[in-house]
């Protein structure tokens, strides 16, 4: 459906650095325009939740998220996915480089 | 009495200024760390290797310069004479000729929209993303010896200095003293090296304003928009000559693009 | 063979020359198109483009004077007190809209004077491209003679620097009399934030 | 600016007239639905937050373009389990709410949208307690086109 997503997982000091973007409009309706957002993002550590954010309108378009993970090592399997409010969603995986 | 307020009220003024470059800086450095500029060079490489048009071919036998496919440093020594078409071309009207010659476009189709929008961003701005991306940190080494690169430098520094349009400005109106601001606009001087290293170093770039990767044909046309000028045509030879100028200007300087911008 | 080559070669050098003045004004006469509101003939020079492209802003002088003066006689002053209203001037100081191949025509233009100057204290975002005008009507006061230079210097800066970077606002229609006078009262009128 | 600021008061409307039904059941519509600083931490159950120095707040003081505010949110106070982005001045106030479960360090940048000047503040979780911290990001005109 949308655009692609992108995502650099890489070992910092003691933590796993997660960078992901995602395409998506995150529209705030305008006139012509219906509300289209991502309300919820969602990050997996070798299959495991470890973060579940809800995101509004107020994240701008094409979102940038920087988290980080604790310890971690080389080859971590590191999913992110994402679900708006149509129901629709994306994700990507990357193993720590 | 009234002097002295006008300089109490200056002083902290002049600090805070400087204060707002350094911050303004600040952002511009945090908006760099991560930008949807990436997600247009994914697309752009996809687009770069998709057969199209009646010839069914893709972009990847394109000679940007360096031999036919050859990408990474490309753009760092953009615009340059090719002599296929003997005329000294940029990046965009180089991928026009590709498009025409390898994949059997019209001239006319290749250049329909290569302006695009955040909705639906345009075949170019994809490509020219994954195509400036590849030559990051390659050093600026634009030729300006072959006598029609020459000539389009001379007369690049000619359009940047040309006064006209509703306005009366030229180029250096507003790029052509250190230190000034449009609002809180820093205005890198592009007609002299640091300036011109700083600033066409960092374009294309994804544009936070308009949610797009805008291209360097896109800048320039934008700017006469601006500067109240009617609209150039698209590549044409003022365009590319004006480029060429800026981009040997830039010589010496690490490529950074795509950047992030306001 | 060899008067062709002589040709050539004295033709090289004039190719690799700097292009003349007027082959540079008939590249853009060719490269430029109308637009939206914008006509492909703004492209070319006028008299006093010309000679500040090709003397890079700093004609001689005398030359300067004579141009100058040429440009005053463009400025219709209109009658009785120059000082619009302050509020509408600010909107107008603000504005940056107008005249460009998107804008519609028909719509009031801005003066996009905050672009270039620093004007009422409290705005913190204004350009340095012209000079400060903080406080200018506490500086200056607000009497007739004051009213006229701003006035004349909106309506057409190059009547008093020949190759001034400043747009002449009126003498290119994109701003109308009466905004001229609110932009004269938000720069003199005490009571305007300017002059706070 | 402005017709930034428009766009997200008309959401604003929008969104009270959108079938609630419809919207990801998780999603803690109440509080992202807040149109005041008050309803949006009351939401998040954020109303007396302590302020706290070890919750730190990494922007810059003036954006260029209220469409995308680098924001940066790292807590240093021991057992944060979640860190909320309120918007003092947007037309909704809460833009983000991140729980940080076993594995995950109390931290997050991300980019967001802001109408006009206002305090961006983070409220972190930690050991049922809220704490808060903010700073002021002014949003200017930029460009020359105005």
């Amino acid at each position: 459906m949308s655009g692609p997503m992108k995502m650099r997982a890489t070992l910092a000091a003691g933590y796993t650095d997660v960078r992901v973007l995602m395409t998506h409009p995150m529209t705030t309706a305008q006139s012509n325009q219906p509300l289209h957002f991502i309300q919820s993002v969602t990050v997996k550590q070798n299959g495991r939740t470890v973060v579940e954010a809800q995101i509004s309108q107020a994240v701008s378009r094409n979102p940038v998220f920087t988290f980080r993970l604790k310890g971690g090592a080389k080859g971590d399997k590191i999913e992110v996915s994402w679900l708006d409010n149509k129901g629709e969603s994306n994700k990507i995986e990357a193993s720590v480089a | 009495m009234r002097l002295l307020v006008s300089l109490v009220c200056a002083l902290p003024l002049a600090a805070f200024a400087q204060d707002a470059k350094k911050e303004i800086e600040k952002y511009q450095q945090m908006l760099g760390e991560g930008s949807p500029a990436e997600l247009w060079e994914v697309q752009g490489e996809e687009l770069w290797k998709k057969p199209q048009g009646p010839k069914k071919a893709s972009l990847e036998r394109c000679d940007l310069g360096l031999g036919p496919g050859k990408v990474a440093g490309a753009y760092a020594r953009l615009p340059r004479y090719f002599k296929d078409t003997d005329k000294v071309q940029d990046l965009e009207s180089r991928l026009v000729t590709c498009m025409t010659e390898l994949q059997g476009r019209s001239p006319k189709e290749a250049t329909q929209r290569v302006f695009g929008n955040a909705d639906r961003p345009a075949e170019m701005e994809y490509l020219v993303a994954y195509i400036v991306g590849q030559s990051r940190g390659h050093k600026m080494a634009v030729p300006n010896s072959h006598p029609k690169e020459r000539a389009a430098y001379e007369l690049g520094k000619k359009v940047f200095f040309y006064r006209a349009g509703t306005w009366d400005f030229s180029c250096a109106s507003c790029h052509g003293e250190t230190d000034k601001r449009i609002r809180m606009q820093d205005l890198p001087v592009l007609s002299e090296r640091e300036g011109a290293q700083k600033a066409y170093t960092t374009w294309p770039a994804y544009r936070v304003s308009n949610s797009q990767l805008k291209t360097m044909q896109w800048r320039i046309n934008d700017c006469y928009r601006q500067m109240r000028y009617p609209e150039p045509e698209f590549a044409s030879e003022a365009t590319i000559a004006l480029t060429h100028f800026m981009a040997v200007t830039a010589n010496g300087a690490p490529y950074r693009g795509p950047g992030t911008k306001r | 063979m060899r008067v062709l080559t002589f040709a050539l070669a004295l033709a090289a050098p004039l190719v690799l020359a700097e292009p003349s003045a007027r082959h540079v004004e008939e590249i853009h006469v060719r490269d430029f198109h109308t637009k939206g509101i914008v006509k492909r003939e703004a492209v070319a020079q006028d008299g006093i483009l010309r000679i500040c492209t090709i003397t890079n802003d700093r004609p001689p002088a005398a030359l300067a004077q004579v141009l100058e003066a040429d440009q005053l006689k463009t400025i219709p002053f209109p009658a009785g007190s120059l000082m619009g209203d302050w509020k509408r001037g600010e909107n107008i100081a603000q504005s940056g809209r107008g005249m460009t191949w998107t804008d519609p025509a028909g719509t009031p233009n801005g003066g996009s004077c905050y672009n270039c100057h620093q004007l009422a204290a409290k705005e913190i975002s204004f350009g340095t491209l012209g000079p400060t005008l903080l406080a200018f009507g506490k500086k200056r006061g607000s009497g007739a003679d004051v009213q006229k230079y701003v006035y004349g210097k909106i309506y057409n800066a190059k009547a008093y620097n020949a190759c001034s970077q400043m747009p002449r606002l009126g003498w290119s229609g994109t701003l109308t009399e009466q905004q001229i006078r609110d932009l004269v009262a938000y720069l003199l009128d005490p009571a305007s934030p300017v002059n706070q | 600016m402005n017709t930034l600021r428009r766009t997200l008061i008309g959401a604003a409307a929008v969104l009270l007239l959108r079938p609630f039904a419809a919207l990801a059941a998780a999603w803690n519509k109440d509080a992202f639905g807040a149109k005041t600083l008050a309803d949006a931490l009351k939401g998040i159950g954020a109303t007396d937050a302590a302020a706290s120095k070890d919750l730190l707040i990494e922007a810059p003081q003036i954006a260029e373009n209220g469409a995308v505010v680098p924001v940066e949110i790292s807590s240093n106070i021991p057992g944060t389990t979640s860190i909320a982005v309120v918007i003092e001045k947007n037309p909704f106030p809460l833009a983000a709410q991140f729980d940080f479960l076993d594995g995950a360090l109390p931290y997050v940048k991300v980019n967001i949208k802001m109408g006009e000047t206002s305090d961006v503040r983070a409220v972190a979780t930690a050991g049922g307690r809220r704490y808060a911290a903010a700073k002021e990001i002014k949003v200017t005109i930029g460009g020359c086109g105005g």
